[in-house]
């Protein structure tokens, strides 16, 4: 990203998403409509959940897609980063799944839960499992930093196994539970509504584009904006991103 | 305060440096058994050797490379189903183990085969000619002599998997390479990622003394 | 019985080809020994490789006891071996097993007993000498010491044939003596065929009974070794029996000579005649021995005085003559002055 | 169906491959510049050798040890700024070869070592007779005389590069193996998982061929 | 000059101790050839390898010139050594240079410009005879013709002083000739001082001005060649001299000789005496001359005849006393049956 040419002139967008659906909609989404806008738009695909916003934060990236709101205002605190959100996208929520069990209640003491390894999607697992009774977190629980031992009373005295996201569907099979992102259960062609519970997702939890703060108001994160309320971004989503949850403001639009 | 927060940290640094050595021990001892022979088998049916075979060594060289090829994390998916055929669990530190052993065998192999090459074939040819058997010759002759360098291969190799076991925390497998990437890095904890590395530099320079020390000790020349 | 056919041994590398050996044809006999001699590169390392098949042929072949090597299988090759024993000249020991080990492993090959392979080590070092360097490790010991090694190794297992690639060359008198004593014990008492390659016509002199010479591949003289010191045919065979039988007259004799210089040639039973004493006691000279070796090769003489005879020219030359008569090989050097 | 969906990769593969190729390369490049000074270093510096000297050799072997037992990702986190001083960038293929290098240099340093322990020391003691400089002796004994083990140890040193460069997805480096593991780990897209592990199976047999060939050209043992 | 001052070198594997060089002192003159014969074992490597600080002495010290090199800073030392030659028993050759640069390494060390190298190897090479080896390495050469190599490298930067740990005992005897006679050359030419490691004791006899004999990494005699061969003090050096001038007398001669066999002693100028001549005119006994060696060591005939005299036992009596008289060193071995 060449973030030292004028606002106005700007038609070069580097944008970052992580590995799997997100990058898939940069790219089949936001990116041909932001071409026809006369944007060339260089898609960056990352395997981790700290490098995009650090790459985003010096200019390396002009936006990225990866994270949600609770994430971003974490991180940005802990970095001293002003980053801003320019819209919500549709997000797949993250599902319980179990080979082992039919319903929360039948989970036996001391079953063994692989959970993503990462704080971001582990805090949403945590919340899951926070909401449905297994567990209480403690006060001081941040999104950022999540992590097991945020666990203050575990009722089935379940076992955390933290392990890579994107290997936590191959590991439904192996383990008890598997608590999955679901990006990564598309992919792997699950069946979303074979969880055995699903996140019931707020709006702070879905991903979102986000900027640096100072480019919030130039033109090219207006036309990104744009890109992602348009007609066909949403077509691409009927198409091929089947079971993501709509943000609030798609759900609101189509009722009318 | 931060030796309080160290004290706290004791049980979990314990417990990932156990992970640590029970993972690296296993993929090392793995290695050994696995990349000496694959290793042995480049050497010997190579031109100009004693069990020379073309096809033999076309064949396992292809195998090494190909293992060698896959990226890791590939290679641990591709893996999966041996993995939970072996040791009925696809997470924790024993099936990350069998990754890292499968992973360590092809490399094991190319840096004995390379300390193999470096014996003087006119010892070879003296233990052909009072009419040794190839097994003999391998382990009264070729063995003993690049002992050194088989020493120095396995200090290599201990060393790199001590790096690629922080990678076991794709499956769960824990370790103080995972804990300084998971705390350390997603959750930046300076004091575990400190710890965590200098541990793990302690733990390096250990094994490179020790290596070192046994080489020199072998080491007749 | 070794049977060499027109061996022929060619190395390539990239597209350069040396010849190493080049249609040699060469019949060994059982329990002789036999001397291979040659200018340094002439081919006598590989031709002895090929004895045993360190070195594959590029044609010909090797019989021993009128097996073909060139047609064994793997295993009985290795068998064959283990009677094949060879020294070789860069001792070519394992750098970590001790001396014993070195020498164990040749007995282990043959699939000896741990007793009896440590009785018949113990022998074989208190044999060489190396008693005290049993457990030392080949870096700690001298050039000789190692070669020492090699030898109680190459004869390990009680081989029938014995190949010495210049076995002796590291050896200070003292020891190639006793390794020579040796090898004709073996050879004695044992039978055992030995094929040597050395660099000291005293060797050849001492303990072979035929020798080749080898020239640029290929044998150039071939015979017993009294015949070739008596009667070389070869300019190259005759320089290197000079090694042992050359007079080099100094300068300051043939200078400051009073008389004329005569060299007399011993050789077979006529060392033994009384030409001189006859000689001497029939004509009124003075005889004067300045410069003298005999040799005595498989117990034959061989030999060159040389003499100074000073007295009346006339009678000199009379005497001369007369010694010509009574033997074939007299040469006037130079002539009183 | 399969070929059409292949031919449809074959840009994506195309700038995948050359993403690999300038990883490797640079990453080489640095790690044969840094690793082999550092490797003479390790070697002419320890017990017995014509530059002893206890200290140096003690802290070439730390500094090396440290690198090394530090987990990749850590070390890439570690080395954003240097990465970004140096490159303008920490992203992408450029950003991802300053810690590849990085991590390559000490490995190779490793090896270098290794292979130059199997000189004869008999040589090196005959440059000294005739007065030679130790810059002198490195040039023109040690490095021709280990030349073949040092050939070996750049074709372990690229292949495992190769490997390591899939883990260039974590700052979006690209190359075959992050497309590996994007497509085949990430998205269950087992055309493109199968395509570019046969690439790098290639790539890697390639590689090894060449190593063996030019080993073999340079042995004049 | 070299000053060997009470240098000891004692080798240290694990406990062990191994003494390779006890307190040994020694001085060598400018321009002078001289010999280190000695046992297998003996030390005679490593004595010749302090001399240049290969091995580093555990105590005394070695002075060249009056300097005394474990004195020296590296950068002096590397200067001192390219003065020192050195040839070594192993070659140790670099495997991966070709013969040319094996030999242009030692002038590259030295400074010289890459023309001056050119010419320098090409006349080296020529003067051992490996022209045509110029472009081959090591791995192809035969024995001898490496050690020829070690040999032009030694001598490249034309040293004042020439290390030979047994530079000859790889080469047959026609090569060993040419290279005894380039080190005779050279040492007259160029008055370099040669130290040379041997176990010929014929090359002893042919170039050394004087030798040491060690044992036990000790000398224990040291002399003139000339003297130790005609008076040899310990029964180590007669041994060693038995190698060139021993006279074994083969058993049948012994047995079936018909008179008395008398040794006679050559030594110094008694050899061009006319004693057995004046004997044989005096006496009415036959004198046969069954066995002989005489050696001209510097020039000085030394060596030994034997002689078989038939006749009356009186008569024969009287001849041995006349002998006797005439010359100190006369032997009798068997009296007549
Ligand atoms: N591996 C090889 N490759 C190429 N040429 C070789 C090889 N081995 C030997 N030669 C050449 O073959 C010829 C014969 O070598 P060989 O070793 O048999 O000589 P040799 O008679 O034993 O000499 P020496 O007395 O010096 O040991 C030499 O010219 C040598 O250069
Ligand atoms: N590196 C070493 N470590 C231990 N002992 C050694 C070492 N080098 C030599 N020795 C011992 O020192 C003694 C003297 O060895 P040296 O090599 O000087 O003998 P040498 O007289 O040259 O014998 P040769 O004629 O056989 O070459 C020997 O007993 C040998 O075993
Ligand atoms: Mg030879
Ligand atoms: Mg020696």
């Amino acid at each position: 990203g060449n973030g030292e040419t004028t606002a106005e002139e700007k038609k070069e967008l580097t944008i970052g998403a992580t590995s799997g659906p997100y990058s898939d909609m940069v790219t089949k989404g936001i990116k041909p409509v932001l071409e026809k806008k006369g944007y060339t738009v260089e898609v960056v695909e990352f395997s981790d959940y700290i490098q995009p916003n650090l790459a985003l934060a010096s200019g390396d990236l002009d936006a990225n897609l990866f994270q949600h709101k609770v994430y971003m205002e974490s991180f940005a605190e802990e970095h001293d980063l002003e980053l801003s959100e320019v819209i919500v996208v549709p997000t797949a929520p993250m599902g319980i799944y179990s080979n082992r069990f039919d319903s929360l209640d039948a989970i036996e003491e001391g079953s063994q839960i692989a959970v993503p390894n990462d704080p971001t999607n582990l805090a949403r697992a945590l919340l899951i499992l926070e909401s449905e009774g297994l567990i209480t977190l403690a006060s001081s629980f941040d999104p950022l930093t999540a992590s097991e031992r945020d666990v203050e009373e575990n009722v089935k005295n379940l076992e955390f196994k933290p392990i890579e996201a994107g290997q936590l569907p191959r590991a439904v099979e192996g383990t008890d539970l598997a608590a999955v992102p679901g990006n990564y259960a598309l992919a792997a062609k699950m069946n979303l509504l074979d969880a055995l519970v699903l996140e019931t997702m707020p709006d702070k939890y879905r991903n979102r584009v986000v900027v640096n703060t100072r480019d919030l108001d130039k033109p090219f994160v207006q036309d990104i904006k744009e890109a992602v309320e348009s007609e066909e971004f949403e077509a691409v989503i009927d198409e091929e991103f089947k079971g993501f949850g709509k943000p609030e403001w798609m759900l609101e639009r189509n009722k009318e | 305060m931060l030796l309080d927060r160290l004290a706290e940290l004791v049980p979990e640094l314990n417990q990932a440096f156990l992970e640590t050595m029970y993972m690296v021990s296993i993929s090392l001892a793995v290695a050994i058994m696995g990349g000496l022979p694959l290793g042995i088998l480049l050497f010997v049916t190579d031109r100009g050797l004693f069990l020379e075979n073309p096809v033999v060594k076309s064949a396992a060289g292809f195998v090494v490379n190909m293992v060698r090829s896959v990226p890791f994390i590939i290679l641990l998916v591709a893996l999966l189903p041996f993995t939970r055929w072996l040791t009925g669990t696809t997470i924790g530190p024993t099936a990350a183990s069998v990754s890292l052993s499968i992973a360590a065998i092809p490399f094991f192999a190319r840096i004995v085969e390379s300390s193999l090459r470096e014996i003087d074939r006119g010892v070879i040819e003296a233990a052909i000619s009072v009419g040794a058997s190839p097994w003999m010759i391998i382990k009264d002759v070729l063995l003993p002599d690049a002992r050194p360098g088989i020493i120095h291969g396995i200090t290599i190799t201990t060393i790199s998997l001590v790096g690629y076991s922080a990678m076991a925390g794709i499956v769960g497998g824990g370790g103080i390479g995972d804990l300084a990437i998971r705390f350390g890095y997603y959750r930046y904890d300076n004091t575990i990622m400190i710890t965590t590395v200098v541990i793990l530099i302690c733990l390096v320079q250990l094994i490179q003394f020790l290596g070192d020390r046994i080489a020199r000790l072998t080491d007749k020349r | 019985m070794i049977e060499i056919q027109n061996l022929v041994k060619i190395y390539e590398s990239g597209k350069q080809k040396v010849k190493g050996v080049q249609d040699v044809s060469l019949t060994i006999n059982d329990g002789e020994i036999f001397g291979i001699v040659g200018y340094s590169g002439a081919g006598k390392s590989t031709l002895l490789r090929c004895i045993n098949m360190l070195e594959w042929p590029t044609s010909g072949n090797v019989k021993i006891d009128g097996v073909d090597l060139t047609s064994l299988s793997r295993q009985e090759l290795r068998r064959a071996r283990q009677k094949i024993g060879m020294i070789f000249q860069h001792f070519h020991l394992v750098r970590s097993k001790t001396v014993f080990d070195n020498v164990a492993f040749a007995l282990k090959a043959a699939g000896k007993s741990k007793q009896e392979i440590r009785n018949k080590v113990d022998d074989l070092l208190e044999m060489v000498g190396l008693q005290d360097k049993r457990d030392a490790y080949p870096s700690q010991l001298s050039g000789g010491q190692k070669q020492r090694v090699g030898i109680a190794r190459a004869l390990a297992n009680d081989p029938n044939v014995l190949l010495c690639d210049e076995a002796t060359s590291a050896l200070d008198p003292g020891t190639t003596r006793q390794i020579l004593l040796l090898l004709k014990k073996i050879n004695q008492e044992l039978g055992i065929t030995i094929v040597l390659i050395t660099h000291e016509m005293g060797v050849v002199k001492e303990i072979c009974d035929r020798i080749a010479v080898m020239q640029d591949g290929k044998i150039i003289e071939c015979g017993e070794v009294y015949e070739l010191f008596a009667r070389p045919e070869e300019p190259l065979t005759r320089s290197f029996i000079d090694s042992v039988l050359q007079l080099e007259l100094p300068e300051h004799l043939v200078k400051n000579r009073r008389g004329t210089l005569v060299r007399l040639q011993y050789r077979g039973e006529a060392a033994s005649d009384t030409v001189i004493s006859d000689m001497l006691q029939s004509f009124r000279v003075k005889g004067n021995i300045i410069h003298g070796k005999i040799e005595y090769i498989q117990n034959k003489p061989l030999g060159i005085l040389v003499l100074e005879l000073i007295g009346d020219e006339s009678e000199v030359k009379r005497a001369i003559d007369f010694m010509h008569e009574r033997t074939g090989g007299l040469e006037v050097i130079e002539h009183a002055a």
